[in-house]
């Protein structure tokens, strides 16, 4: 029910949405609790394990019962809190964890189960027989467990996440947020002053007090006007600091358009902040506790500082015979509130003896609420007194059990917050976090005057951390009442029967359950929370943890304090993964890499494949292609018979150079290149400091201190960084410099019988095979360009690689290739190299795929004695240099026309196929042109003194059981007379 | 977490690599023993609390840093450059 | 003989235009990186300054003269711009050819200082990060140098990486138009 | 009291009054054979079997804070048994099958759920691999089936298959592999233990390890000495700590891996589905919440907390993955502290110390092993050697180069993994 002439809403701008498929009217400023309880709306919810219907509760997004799911179709969003979701024009709000609705939900029958169903009673059946778990009770308990339901299509919404730094960040914008926030402004401190609310003022807006003998409404308007206003000053509307980090950063979700009917699409719906900031103020209040008694969980009861908030900001009557429930002075202004907006309020009932609050309506002293009634919505309540048991009948009871400060972002660093008796809270203490201060509430301070006393105290100090000296301020006076409390967790049960006290209104916990728990030995509080699901629901226990731990206390004979705490951790509100992960959607997820070649290869439409972030091609399809393999089996032959073009410009190049050049590359590779000639090429072998195979690559000398180093494409960061950290560790003396020229350079492989011919007709100076040897390298120029050449082969070919400035890739890749085509060849993809260098016995990372060594690829004796390396050391371990090592060797099908796969294993003739039995695996597989049957590289078992066996090649996945040969890993051209010819 | 880089200034963990104990600093010689190369790559001291470990400012200027922080709080209290550490003294702890 | 065409690493990409933020591309000619070698970095920022007009940039400084421009790019590290430096200079230091390793970028406009700040982990405020400051630091996984110009942001990574940040920066750019 | 249907049924009936403790609450005895030091998930399995399979009698369990409150109490609660070398292989084959008849053993439901596994992989190269483990699953008796894309699709439809940075191009289906309540497994084998004799005694931090002329004596604890013939290390996250009280620098480092959950949510993910490329794993539980992970923070810490850059690359990876995850919320982040060997597999052995026995090194992977880890500790405490299936797990692999087991092939170095 609306009251007259109450709430900070737009009663001149109306908006409609719908609830459950019914109209709700609202105004602007509404939020979708607010709107709704003010046309009648009882049930929002049905709780998580028994269904039981359940009211709104608060008015924030500690809210455990009013968890709706807005929209449909793909912006499905399940588990939004109602108290906090404004209302815009046709929104659809449905409720959930209910059939058909909550109103009306079948579910409910749950709840007749209930003894059944206590703390942890599926950790004690379900057990016979086994096969029935999985099939059949598993499947019950997971349907109807979980809230609300993901829509199952893929999210669409545009999300994002962005960097901010200030000096100060203010947690919240409430009369603490606020004054803090303006004393360091004026100071000219770099503020962000963040709130949660679309609108700044916090407690301000929901309670009738006044603050520098105006409205806090208005107080709190002025001084955003004032701060808005200000350069230094970025005000964080609708945005959540979510949680604190290490240094000073701290995470904040910002809604962005979540309250808005239509954004555009290129309107974020939400952005995730990483705020960087040298000093925070956690001003983020103090969220209201209830008390447990027999039924109190019944649509209607609602915390005390709610029913008044509903009334002072939304003009909203949460019920129109209202009683209060309450254990401090606190509470007393609910029923104040109501009583002069001209609701009946049928009774402030405070269970201390000695109360002495005043007011025009019935009150009770030394009373306690011990039941209540009303399935669907309150209708009664049970009130036990020294008098005896008085029946009231009510729609609407507002509990206060106190207030606890909102101390969960201190936290966040697994700091643990102190039991204070006075306030009967637990308040932060000094350090939590670093560079993070509580003040007013958050801290314990409970008046108002208090809480801006204590915030421009903060504020102060906070600005002498920044070097900063505060301008003056003055705190304004405010409402500096007594705050008197006494502990109040639950009303002893006096009715007979099977009734209930709830603590954890989400998941469903009765005092029951935790004082079963205790009985059961899970005595500490972690194990009673595990045991019993307390506080592990969305509110993550902010409405009900401190009871639960008061229960527990008093189950185990022990004091709060001993008692202790669970752990609060990040973050402070549900996060959608949308947010978090913004940006990734689709390709987002990592960047794209492509060469210069890449538009040129898709219009000859090659599909691609992905290799460490870059696209290369796997073959490229001509017309009358059926396969894959057709081209491939083209592409080899057209290599191995005239002559192919690839881009090689993946493969990672580093320069280096320098005096000390040749002797830096002496301590990263295997063998030596300090020896290496200026003009010519050797292939090296790196390994890491245990000894095992990092990567490989050819190195080219082309001055007397200038080394071009290639990596493999996959490994070429992976080397810059080692390279980096052997010359800043340990070889600091050694002057040397370099940098990657990856992307300098458009590199090409030109391979094949015709190669050199290919080459001449584009070469400025023509080379044959005296001025170019095999391995030889140097300068070149293509129509005036500037080039490099190498002759290195990875097909065993007569080949090269040209490498050009970027610039001109594009240009000299078509060129490359049409020239290739007349001469009988063209454009080879991934899928032909690799079957050359397996007909070659060359190693790529599925061979060196971080397990070998040099020894187990047959490369020991390449290891350097005259000099120490990287890797060394470990490499001569024992274990590493034994013959039952898995050693590298090619196999050969007996059976010509037998398919072979990548991924079986080797076994030995005769040998059952166990695991333990097992011989070795195959790394690499490929049909061989040239050999017209499939080759395949692996790792056996004493493998090079088994050239010539026999062995049973298995792969039960894929159902390959054949016979091979093992043979030498080199098959096509063993003398190696192409490359060289 | 953010780091203090002697040359590019406080800067997002995401911006590093973290490579582990600064024990890597002290090489042991190629005929140290397998006990000093079994200590030098394998065992660690593994701190609960001050620790000096090796980072990567990768996306940033490349350099190697020593950092010295606590394992448990994850305070830094300081940041030097691996090369300067290196050459100040044999030792890095 | 062939003519090879030269194409810039934003070709086809850039400009664009959203809203008020503009994004082009800046064509380089000549980009060399230059480390001086051990023990040199005074003789080695002389030698600099006599042979293009600019010294060694400081880390996280630029240095200009006219069209040449110094960006710091790491430790011991920086790179000309907009000269052909002399070979001599490489007794000083180690001279390598960049200028087709990267693309570079202009982002103008307002609110770019807001783009980049949904894109680099890096304090870019106007006190922190003045025109001729620069950066490396990282764009959504890329490795980027950043530098402030007097109108705006000169923006630099890996040439292969254009595209994806061609890309992440105009939908950043979307983002930002549509919240104006 | 044995649990049953009909227990909770009788129970339910008169008032839930006559349930009793999980398990006793004692104070230590002044000695006891076996001590092992640690009342995680591990240290509870091990009290377990020594007391129900070899015999054990007198035996300690002694916890610095309350039993479960590690790694078992904060992980993705992954069960599976998908390794490639010998050595892992064998043993984690050993360890799915006592889960599954761990409830009948401990009449206990840890919810144990076979709901199947999907290793995704995005390429040629995957593939092969994802083969050549999926053949020595096989080999080794264990299930495994490669299923191309569209096999995946039929059963994850849910996927991006048409945008995703990675392309899946098939998974390494293991249908044994699935997921348990990760609480229960400690509750159920410290209810096991304490029911066969085991003292369970917690908030008792060991802080000193009694040795003579090489041979272990007891142990100092905040309740005092207790004298015991043989003790055991099972502490993994305090590994490096509690063997320096023997003397000992083992070759862990600790760092953090972060665990998420979301609110709960009606069911809509049925597998457990991991995708390699984007370091992301994910399950949903019995009570409705997405319980997902990623790769570890990647530097030393004991914080049990982690930062935000690791957070969001979880979650990126869950939105290139399976963008229809967009709306569902994280509700609570934690961090365990992983105990992290070189090679990336665990250490079960004995010590230079006689009578001291060093559990050590689960890195990430340590749940799934919990009942095959105490099987095994407890039978080379029990029979002073190796358990058949853990015979490769010993400590001095790093420094011989013998059986390294780097099932990742990342490198058999700190922090590669």
């Amino acid at each position: 029910m609306r009251i007259n002439g109450k709430g900070l809403i737009d009663r001149s701008t109306p908006i409609s949405f719908s609830f459950d498929g019914k109209k709700v009217q609202g105004f602007q400023g509404d939020t979708v609790a607010s709107a709704a309880l003010a046309e009648g709306r009882k049930i929002f919810g049905r709780s998580f394990k028994y269904h039981r219907p359940r009211g709104v509760m608060t008015t924030g997004s500690e809210e455990p019962n009013a968890l709706v799911t807005l929209h449909s179709g793909a912006a499905q969003d399940p588990n939004m809190r109602a108290t906090t979701q404004e209302i815009f024009e046709g929104l659809q709000v449905r409720g959930q964890n209910a059939w058909p609705s909550v109103d009306r939900d079948l579910m409910g029958v749950n709840d007749l189960l209930a003894p059944f169903f206590g703390a942890g009673f599926y950790y004690k059946t379900f057990m016979w027989p086994g096969a029935l778990w999985e099939k059949l009770w598993e499947p019950m308990i997971r349907r109807a467990a979980g809230l609300g339901a993901l829509s199952g299509e893929h999210d669409t919404s545009r999300n994002e996440k962005a960097y901010a730094f200030c000096d100060l960040l203010v947690i919240g914008a409430g009369p603490a947020g606020l004054m803090a926030a303006l004393t360091a402004a004026r100071a000219g401190a770099d503020v962000i002053l963040a709130d949660e609310d679309a609108r700044l003022g916090g407690r301000l807006l929901l309670e009738d007090e006044e603050i520098e003998g105006k409205p806090g409404h208005v107080w709190a308007a002025d001084v955003t006007a004032e701060l808005m206003g200000m350069d230094n000053v970025r005000v964080m509307t609708r945005t959540t600091v979510t949680g604190a980090f290490d240094q000073g950063t701290y995470g904040a979700l910002e809604r962005v358009a979540q309250h808005v009917a239509a954004p555009s699409n290129d309107t974020p719906r939400e952005c995730f902040w990483r705020i960087v900031a040298k000093r925070a103020i956690l001003a983020a209040g103090a969220l209201e506790r209830s008390v447990a008694f027999a039924n109190n969980d019944r649509p209607g009861i609602m915390m005390a500082g709610a029913v008044r908030g509903y009334l002072n900001r939304w003009g909203v009557a949460a019920g129109q015979k209202v009683a209060v429930f309450g254990n401090n002075d606190n509470a007393w202004r609910t029923a104040r509130d109501l009583k002069s907006a001209g609701v009946d309020v049928v009774a402030m009932i405070d269970s201390r003896k000695d109360a002495t609050g005043e007011g025009d309506f019935p009150i009770i002293t030394g009373g306690m609420v011990s039941d209540t009634r009303g399935r669907s919505g309150l209708r009664e309540i049970t009130v036990q007194s020294a008098s005896g048991d008085q029946k009231f009948e009510v729609d609407c009871l507002g509990v206060s059990g106190g207030w606890n400060p909102s101390v969960h972002m201190m936290c966040h660093m697994n700091g643990r917050p102190a039991w204070d008796e006075a306030t009967q809270s637990f308040l932060p203490v000094d350090n939590m976090v670093p560079g993070l201060k509580a003040v007013g509430s958050a801290a314990g301070k409970f008046s108002t005057q208090a809480v801006l006393e204590d915030a421009h105290a903060e504020a102060i100090s906070a600005l002498l951390d920044l070097g900063l000296t505060s301008a003056d301020t003055v705190i304004p006076t405010a409402e500096d009442g007594a705050h008197n409390i006494e502990g109040l967790w639950e009303v002893p049960h006096i009715s007979k029967g099977y009734k209930r006290a709830w603590l954890d209104f989400q998941n469903d916990v009765s005092t029951k359950d935790v004082r079963q728990a205790a009985k059961e030995n899970f005595a500490s509080v972690e194990h009673m929370k595990r045991y019993t699901t307390q506080g592990m629901a969305p509110d993550q226990g902010k409405n009900s943890n401190v009871n639960a731990l008061a229960i527990l206390a008093d189950a185990t004979g022990r004091d709060i304090p001993t008692t202790g705490t669970t752990t609060f951790r990040p973050p402070y509100v549900p996060v959608s993964l949308a947010a978090l992960g913004a940006g990734a959607r689709g390709k987002g997820f990592a960047p794209e890499r492509f060469v210069t070649s890449h538009q040129a290869t898709v219009d000859r439409n090659a599909p691609m494949i992905e290799a460490g972030l870059w696209y290369r091609p796997s073959y490229y399809p001509r017309p009358g292609e059926k396969t894959w393999r057709d081209s491939c089996d083209r592409e080899v032959n057209m290599v191995r018979n005239a002559v192919g073009v690839t881009d090689v410009s993946t493969l990672g190049k580093i320069d280096i150079q320098g005096p000390d050049a040749g002797k830096f590359l002496d301590f990263v590779y295997i063998n030596m290149f300090s020896t290496l000639k200026v003009g010519r090429v050797r292939y090296g072998l790196m390994l890491r400091e245990d000894g095992h195979v990092m990567d490989d690559g050819t190195t080219a000398r082309m001055g007397e201190n200038h080394y071009v180093m290639t990596t493999t494409t996959a490994a070429a960061g992976q080397v810059m960084k080692h390279l980096e950290f052997v010359h800043q560790v340990h070889c600091t003396d050694m002057d040397v410099r370099m940098i990657s020229t990856t992307e300098q350079w458009a590199q090409f492989a030109v391979a094949g019988p015709k190669s050199r011919e290919l080459l001449n007709s584009i070469l400025d100076e023509k080379i044959d095979n005296e001025s170019w040897p095999f391995m030889a390298c140097g300068e070149v120029s293509l129509s005036g360009v500037n080039g490099r050449l190498f002759r290195i082969s990875f097909s065993g070919e007569h080949a090269y690689e040209i490498a050009v400035p970027s610039r001109y890739g594009d240009a000299l890749f078509r060129d490359l290739v049409s020239r290739a085509e007349t001469l009988g060849g063209g454009v080879y993809g991934m899928e032909a190299l690799n079957v050359l260098r397996i007909e070659k016995g060359f190693i790529t990372h599925a061979e060196i795929h971080g397990r070998v060594t040099a020894f187990d690829i047959g490369m020991g004796r390449m290891v350097s004695a005259k000099k120490d390396c990287i890797g060394k050391t470990a490499s001569q371990r024992p274990g590493l240099n034994l013959d039952e090592r898995e050693q590298l060797v090619g196999l050969k099908p007996l059976d010509g026309a037998q398919q072979l796969s990548s991924g079986a294993h080797l076994f030995t003739k005769g040998d059952a196929l166990t695991a333990d039995n097992s011989q070795g695996y195959v790394t690499s597989v490929g049909y061989s042109t040239s050999l017209e049957c499939f080759l395949g590289m692996g790792f056996l078992v004493n493998g090079r003194a088994r050239i010539g066996e026999q062995i049973q090649f298995i792969d039960r996945l894929r159902d390959i059981i054949t016979t091979v040969e093992v043979v030498e890993p080199v098959v096509f051209d063993p003398e190696g007379g192409r490359a060289r010819g | 977490m953010r780091i203090k880089c002697p040359l590019c200034g406080e800067r997002d963990r995401r911006e590093f690599y973290y490579q582990g104990a600064a024990i890597a600093l002290n090489r042991p010689a190629p005929d140290a023993g397998d006990e000093a190369w079994n200590d030098y790559i394998h065992n660690r001291e593994n701190p609960a609390g001050r620790t000096k470990d090796l980072w990567h400012h990768e996306a940033g200027c490349s350099a190697w840093l020593v950092v010295e922080r606590n394992t448990v709080t994850h305070e830094i209290y300081g940041v030097e450059l691996a090369e300067d550490v290196k050459r100040g003294s044999k030792n890095a702890d | 003989m062939a003519d090879y065409i030269a194409k810039t690493p934003c070709d086809g990409l850039l400009p664009q235009t959203i809203g008020s933020l503009t994004l082009t591309e800046t064509a380089v000619d000549r980009m060399t990186s230059f480390m001086p070698w051990k023990g040199r970095e005074k003789t080695a920022s002389k030698a600099l300054k006599a042979a293009c007009g600019v010294a060694f940039p400081g880390p996280n400084e630029t240095s200009a003269s006219g069209d040449v421009q110094a960006i710091w790019t790491g430790r011991g590290q920086c790179f000309i711009l907009g000269v052909e430096l002399p070979d001599g200079l490489s007794a000083e230091g180690a001279l390598t050819d960049q200028s087709d390793a990267w693309a570079v970028m202009s982002l103008r406009g307002d609110a770019a200082v807001d783009v980049l700040a949904r894109l680099c982990p890096v304090d870019l405020r106007d006190a922190a990060f003045k025109p001729g400051d620069t950066v490396r630091t990282e764009m959504q996984h890329m490795m980027v140098s950043v530098t402030r110009m007097d109108d705006g942001f000169q923006i630099m990574v890996m040439r292969s990486f254009a595209k994806t940040a061609v890309h992440d920066l105009t939908e950043t750019m979307k983002a930002i138009a549509a919240r104006a | 009291m044995r649990f049953s249907a009909w227990q909770v049924l009788k129970e339910g009936l008169t008032g839930n009054k006559g349930w009793t403790p999980h398990w006793r609450s004692p104070e230590p005895k002044a000695e006891y054979d076996i001590i092992i030091i640690g009342g995680g998930g591990h240290g509870l399995s091990t009290a377990y079997h020594l007391a129900a399979k070899y015999g054990g009698k007198r035996i300690a369990v002694l916890e610095k804070g309350y039993i479960g409150g590690g790694n078992v109490g904060r992980n993705t609660t992954i069960v599976r048994a998908n390794y490639f070398l010998k050595g892992n292989s064998e043993f984690y084959s050993h360890s799915l099958k006592l889960w599954e008849r761990m409830e009948k053993d401990l009449n206990y439901n840890a919810m144990h759920s076979q709901r199947g596994i999907l290793n995704l992989f995005h390429s040629d190269g995957q593939r092969d691999a994802a083969a050549r483990r999926g053949n020595m699953m096989i080999n080794q008796g264990d299930d495994a089936i490669l299923l191309d894309r569209q096999g995946v699709r039929e059963i994850v439809p849910y996927l991006d298959y048409d945008n995703i940075r990675f392309p899946v191009y098939g998974a390494l289906y293991h249908k044994r592999g699935g997921t348990a309540r990760h609480d229960a497994v400690a509750w159920g084998y410290a209810r096991g233990a304490d029911q066969r004799g085991v003292d369970i005694i917690q908030n008792c931090e060991v802080t000193g390890i009694d040795i003579e002329n090489g041979v272990v004596k007891g142990v100092q604890t905040s309740k005092g000495p207790i004298k015991a013939k043989k003790v055991g290390m099972v502490v993994a996250g305090r590994s490096s700590q509690v063997a320096a009280m023997a003397g000992m620098q083992v070759p862990i480092e600790s760092t953090v891996l972060q665990a998420f959950v979301t609110e709960g949510l009606k069911p809509v993910l049925d597998n457990v589905v991991t995708f390699g490329m984007g370091h992301f794993y994910i399950s949903q539980s019995d009570k409705g919440g997405l319980v997902f992970g990623g790769d570890i923070d990647m530097y030393a810490s004991y914080a049990q907390r982690g930062n935000l850059p690791t957070t969001e690359h979880v979650v990126e990876a869950a939105m290139t993955l399976m963008p229809m995850i967009g709306k569902a919320k994280m509700l609570r982040s934690w961090g365990g502290i992983m105990d992290m060997s070189p090679d990336g597999s665990p250490v079960i052995d004995k010590t230079h110390v006689e009578g001291l026995y060093l559990n050590c090194g689960w890195n990430y992977g340590g749940f799934k092993a919990v009942p095959a880890s105490g099987d095994c500790f407890a039978h080379l405490m029990a029979k002073d050697e190796p358990h058949p299936v853990a015979a490769k797990f010993r400590l001095d692999r790093f420094r011989t180069g013998q059986n390294i087991l780097d099932e990742e092939g990342s490198g058999s170095q700190h922090n590669l993994h």
